[in-house]
């Protein structure tokens, strides 16, 4: 099953909810609305010839020049029907949420896939989006009272740590090679 | 140990005991099961078939810093992990020593300029012994570690320090 | 100095005065002298330590029984009511002169008025029990600190040969011979150290419950039919009882320490007990029934006629008794597969987490010791004590002289049988250890209570029996018990020459690590 | 080990549920397990709510070496990057190069000489042979048995002769780079290569006897730790944790990469017990299918190498201008199948040579996710087996 036709798959049942569609790139994607973020996330789950039941990643992207942050999302299909058989086709899909730079929200996939939790409070961890409902949304890599979220481009880094000086180039919020 | 320390001169009851002394504990340096990082899997290959640590005396890990004389931070420290391994250290009990292998204990290694998580150096947060440079460094570089670790014991001595002369001398 | 030496400033020799100058010197000279004849000769000189070890500990023992001999003939001369009150000293008697004994050793006891000599003067306070119980307290001092210590440092060897490694290779020397007392001086100089949460007089105490009942324990064990410490009726249940006295010192350890993996360690160790306690007393309940005795003097001297006297193969049940035990009292050492208190995947250190240095020392000696007398109690309860597999009656031709009492002592029973029995044990133990897996602390409650348990108690059962349907005097059934008995000898014997040429073929391709693909090295490598 | 203080997490506090049944009147435990703990594998911190002996909950802590992987990967170019992520599974380092350098080709379109894909694959399943005899050594480790350890690195000591002397190093090796391989193979690899595969089959049957088919051992992981495969596709669950749940899934045959699909293998999966050997007892999905199906996939690796040796002819090793090659602004998402699982890399490029962003996703922080959903009312010594047989790598886990 190519992009194209679970893209109109999801058209046909959420009409509204697609923002933009890349289809002809080397990872084609959809962005999606981040309200009805649960909903398709759900469809593709659960609908019988799409069945995306493997959450393979959650990755965040800081889009600094639109001053907004996104969530990236790739899933699959694994068969699980003839169980022992030798699997050699699969499908997989992408979904893209953008939202505000400044006051980031999405809707928590937890509830749908459960791999989504640490993913999720990865994100949080690292790009500072926060997951509307996550059951457990605590900083997982960083330690809890860590300031900043690393990986936006404009993060600064930390001069001290409880003590221990961090000798990197001080004041440098970017550093280039 | 520090009740007979500093407190004789040299001669040869003081020089024998701290032959004694020495050779027990050089010989018998169990380092800690602490590891990190990558360097953590050299240390295993280290105590394991082909290289042996344990032919030098030093191949009991311990699992508890309790009973342990070696503590090789074996891997990068981040910032999460620095009050671990101070604690870890401050539980062992004296006489205690600190190897530091692998580039990032030795100074962040690969992650000095972009690890906004990575302490630059264990030496920032416990006092280190020896340094064993690598990353990783190779099971070789490691017992040439220990061996170094191994002379430097052997020159510890419970002999009145020229440094106490000195202090006395001035005081009078 | 090497390439490689480290560039400090070299240490400057310390003057000395003439008398330290000399010892410095002797001590040099003799080190000139060890060092190459050690170094060269290391196997044979440790062999023929052990050789001289065993032969001392026989013959005093070998003396004693010399002194006893004049003592009960002068007893007997001066008619004296109760001889055994000249063994013992005490104001009313003083023993007997030197002369005596003397002449007694001359070969001569009519002649009188021969000149004693040295060595009867010497032998002189060897009649009294007080100083045989110094003598003995020394040997069995010197052996409780000499078992552990090279049963460690072996362990480690053992270890490594298991696992295609060297072992301890440096220290001292030969095969790193002096591994363990190294240990030991780093461990006794080891900061002492009590959490400020402990409690401290139970966390001081504990190791002390673990040292002296272990150490006890040696007490009432047998070396050999002259070498008991003291001869106790129920030497048995008194060393049962010092083994469990230990699991104290573990409870009291893993709670005084204030550290949940400690206490998780104690009560572990708890269950375990209570697990393991009851097979392993039924279990040598079997050969106590087949005897009818619980003093292990008695019951090694029964089994003196060879190895189908043994009473392993007295019975079935005693054969399979003796495997109950030998699980059990693996467990009762906390040794693998029963290591759970300890069990360092688990539980980190177990019940030692806390404990370092000395009293950490302490716990491991207990432990090292145990595994010798669980070792000595299978030896003396089932693989026929110090006795040799060849029946005593055997040397009956050789008289009674001195130099025939030592090859009896050496060939059919002495002190060297039953530790060479007891080696045999403690490297099962090891092989065990550093073979399998550890057990999870269900399935150790499960095997000891519900499979050993009720095995023991059939093997009890059926020990009666057979014993009761012996002593009927059924001539047939004699006949049935002698063909058993000797079938059971000749699978013993199968599984004796087996594990001698397992030993055997891994000691022999002991340098056969991985083949050629390591000796050949590639470019770049 | 011996951190006798506790966080205290709001998810963590004492219920005293049984309690007020009136069941036990027993104080529940929090234990903390590492980060520093023989059986954690690194620096895995596990909070553990016991009663007793049994493990009511654990909820895993990570991050203790959260070595800032991504944000290295957008401030450095991609061939920079590659030693970083040797040092991210820094037991496959070959896998991992092999992943990153698919991703970059995959967003660049930089075709991979024939000869540098064969000795990708070589390389991939020699060093999946490698880790698996770590995780099998440790794992033996866990279950309180030393000896497997060191026959595992004795084997796996040779394998590193081998990448040493293709690349010069032992852990780290940097040999896959975007575009080919860093170096050709020195003389006299290949026979060598195959010599050591003529040596370490037999050796599989080794490591049965001493530790797979022990009865001790069967009985401490049996049953043990049972995933099925539906919450094995909730959690993110793949590699021979997915498979041990009796899907016979994997991406070298479902989405090949570098001519894995020239190839014939099988995919082992976890089975019932009774059946081809398995030992009675054991339960698709349990402790022990995870631990075997790793035994089973070094025989297949073995296969696979034996037929890319054969087929290796000469040929350019490294694709034409690699090095400081601009990024389109384009975004790939690349999976390969790790030794721990599927492994993957999310590249945005900006126009620049120096990536936008770099994601990686771990396998082990996905398969680490469900420990807290396997570690319920399970025994204390259950726990370092559950860990152990998901074989995480700590370094991949935090990146």
């Amino acid at each position: 099953m190519i992009p194209e036709d679970i893209c109109n798959l999801i058209k046909a049942r959420f009409p509204d909810a697609i923002e933009a569609t890349v289809l002809d790139a080397a990872r084609p994607y959809v962005q999606i609305k981040a309200e009805s973020l649960v909903e398709v996330a759900t469809f593709l789950r659960d609908d019988p010839s799409l069945r995306f039941n493997l959450l393979r990643s959650i990755s965040s992207i800081d889009l600094l020049a639109d001053n907004k942050l996104a969530c990236a999302y790739d899933m699959m299909h694994v068969p699980t029907e003839n169980r022992g058989d030798l699997l050699t086709t699969t499908r997989s899909f992408a979904l893209r949420v953008v939202t505000d730079r400044d006051d980031p929200v999405i809707p928590s996939l937890a509830g749908v896939w459960r791999a989504a939790d640490w993913h999720e409070r990865e994100a949080f961890d690292l790009m500072g989006i926060r997951f509307s409902d996550h059951p457990d949304l605590r900083r997982i890599l960083c330690p809890d009272d860590w300031v900043g979220h690393p990986l936006r481009k404009d993060y600064e880094f930390p001069l001290e740590y409880h003590g221990i000086p961090a000798t990197t180039e001080y004041g440098l919020t970017n550093p280039r090679h | 140990m520090s009740w007979i320390e500093n407190r004789f001169e040299e001669g040869l009851i003081v020089t024998s005991l701290d032959w004694a002394i020495n050779w027990g504990r050089s010989n018998s340096i169990w380092p800690m099961t602490f590891g990190l990082a990558c360097c953590a899997i050299e240390m295993m290959a280290a105590g394991a078939s082909r290289f042996d640590m344990d032919r030098f005396g030093a191949g009991a890990f311990r699992a508890t810093p309790r009973q342990s004389d070696l503590m090789i931070v074996a891997g990068t420290v981040t910032y999460k992990m620095a009050s671990r391994v101070k604690r870890l250290y401050n539980q062992m009990p004296e006489p205690k020593y600190v190897m530091a292998m692998g580039a990032c204990t030795i100074g962040g290694g690969p992650y000095f300029k972009h690890g906004y998580h990575v302490v630059k150096g264990v030496d920032l947060i416990v006092p280190v012994d020896i340094y064993v440079p690598g990353c990783p460094p190779r099971p070789e570089a490691l017992l040439e570690g220990l061996m170094r670790l191994q002379d430097k014991i052997r020159r510890q001595t419970r002999a009145k320090s020229p440094m106490t002369k000195l202090k006395k001398t001035a005081l009078a | 100095m090497s390439q490689f030496a480290v560039p400090w400033r070299e240490k400057p020799e310390p003057s000395h005065g003439f008398v330290s100058s000399f010892i410095v010197a002797l001590a040099k000279g003799i080190y000139a002298i060890a060092t190459p004849i050690v170094t060269r000769f290391p196997g044979s000189i440790l062999l023929s330590a052990v050789v001289a070890s065993c032969f001392l500990v026989w013959a005093h023992a070998l003396l004693f029984s010399y002194v006893d001999t004049a003592v009960l003939e002068r007893a007997a001369e001066v008619g004296a009511a109760n001889p055994n009150a000249f063994g013992y000293f005490s104001p009313s008697t003083w023993g007997l002169p030197p002369s005596v004994i003397g002449t007694l050793l001359a070969g001569d006891a009519a002649v009188e008025g021969q000149s004693p000599g040295l060595l009867s003067y010497l032998l002189w306070p060897v009649q009294f029990g007080f100083t045989r119980d110094m003598i003995a307290f020394g040997a069995i001092f010197a052996w409780f600190n000499i078992v552990p210590v090279y049963v460690i440092w072996w362990e480690r060897k053992v270890a490594g040969r298991i696992q295609s490694r060297l072992g301890p290779m440096r220290v001292g020397g030969w095969h790193g011979w002096a591994q363990s007392p190294a240990d030991g001086i780093k461990l006794v100089l080891k900061e002492d150290f009590i959490p400020d949460a402990a409690d401290s007089i139970l966390f001081r105490a504990a190791p002390y419950f673990a040292i002296i009942p272990s150490a006890l324990a040696f007490v009432a064990l047998p070396f050999g039919v002259t070498y008991i410490f003291r001869e106790v009726d129920v030497a048995l249940v008194f060393i049962l009882a010092m083994l469990g006295i230990e699991v104290m010192s573990v409870i009291l350890g893993g709670w005084a320490s204030n550290n949940k993996w400690s206490v998780y360690g104690g009560m572990r160790e708890a269950c375990q007990m209570v697990a393991y306690e009851i097979p392993m007393g039924m279990a040598l309940l079997v050969p106590v029934v087949c005897v009818g005795s619980l003093s292990l003097k008695y019951i090694g001297e029964v089994q003196a006629d060879g190895w189908f006297s043994w009473l392993a193969f007295r019975n079935p049940f005693a054969f399979v008794a003796f495997v109950t035990y030998f699980i059990a009292s693996l467990a009762s050492c906390k040794r693998a597969p029963f290591d759970l208190p300890e069990a360092e995947s688990e539980l980190v250190a177990g019940f030692l987490t806390e404990y370092s240095g000395f009293r950490w020392a302490l716990f491991f000696f207990a432990e090292y010791a145990a595994m010798f007398v669980v070792g000595g109690l299978a030896t003396i309860m089932f693989l026929g004590g110090w006795n040799s597999p060849i029946p005593s009656d055997w040397g009956a031709g050789l008289g009674e002289s001195i130099w025939a009492k030592g090859l009896k002592g050496i060939l059919f029973s002495g002190p060297i049988w039953f530790i060479l029995k007891c080696v045999f044990f403690l490297f099962l133990q090891l092989w065990v250890r550093w073979t399998l897996p550890r057990i999870r602390l269900d399935q150790v409650l499960y095997a000891c209570v519900q499979v050993l348990l009720p095995l023991t108690m059939v093997l009890l059962f059926g020990t009666t029996l057979w014993v009761w349907a012996s002593e009927s005097g059924n001539a047939t059934w004699d006949v049935i018990a002698s063909i058993v008995s000797k079938v059971l000898g000749i699978v013993g014997l199968a599984f004796g020459f087996g594990f001698v040429a397992i030993a055997g073929y891994g000691f022999y391709h002991r340098r056969r690590l991985v083949g050629n693909l390591v000796i050949d090295p590639l470019p770049g490598s | 080990m011996a951190e006798t203080t506790f966080e205290s997490t709001p998810d963590l506090l004492l219920d005293h549920d049984r309690v007020e049944q009136g069941d036990l009147q027993t104080e529940e435990l929090l234990v903390n397990m590492g980060p520093q703990h023989p059986s954690t594998h690194g620096v895995l911190r596990i909070v553990l709510r016991t009663d007793g002996e049994m493990v009511l909950e654990a909820e895993p802590h990570i991050g203790y070496l959260h070595r800032c992987a991504e944000k290295i990967g957008e401030s450095v170019q991609p061939y920079q990057y590659i030693p970083y992520t040797d040092r991210m599974d820094y037991i496959a380092g070959m896998n991992n190069n092999q992943a990153f350098a698919i991703a970059i080709e995959r967003l660049c379109g930089v075709e991979v000489p024939e000869r540098a894909k064969r000795i990708r694959v070589i390389m991939a399943e020699l060093n999946r042979i490698a880790s698996h005899l770590v995780a099998l050594g440790t794992y033996g480790l866990d279950m309180g048995a030393f000896t497997p350890f060191t026959w595992c690195f004795r084997e796996r000591e040779m394998i590193l002769d081998l990448f040493e002397a293709a690349c010069g190093a032992r852990l780290t090796y940097s040999y896959i780079t975007v575009g080919g391989v860093h170096d050709d193979l020195p003389d006299g690899w290949v026979e060598r290569c195959e010599e050591f595969l003529d040596f370490f089959e037999p050796k599989i049957v080794d490591y049965n006897n001493l530790l797979s088919f022990n009865h001790i051992f069967v009985k401490r992981t049996a049953t043990v730790g049972v995933i099925t495969a539906e919450d094995a596709l909730a959690f993110g669950l793949t590699g021979a944790a997915l498979r041990a749940t009796g899907v016979r899934w994997d991406l070298r045959k479902v989405t090949p990469y570098d001519g894995y699909e020239d190839y014939d293998f099988d995919i082992p999966i976890g089975q019932d017990g009774g059946i081809d050997g398995v030992p009675r007892g054991v339960v698709t999905g349990d402790c022990w299918s995870r631990y075997y199906v790793r035994i089973l996939e070094m025989t297949q690796s073995v296969r696979i190498m034996r037929q890319a040796l054969k087929r290796l002819e000469e040929g350019p090793i490294e694709a034409k201008k690699v090095k400081g090659i601009k990024l389109p602004a384009d975004e790939v998402y690349v999976e390969i199948e790790n030794p721990r699982g599927q492994l993957g890399f999310y590249v945005q490029g900006d126009g620049s040579a120096i990536p936008a962003r770099v994601k990686a996703r771990g396998p082990s922080f996905c398969n680490l996710a469900i420990t807290s959903h396997t570690c319920r009312d399970i025994l204390l010594a259950d726990v370092p087996a559950i860990i152990g047989s998901l074989d995480v790598v700590l370094g991949e886990v935090d990146r």
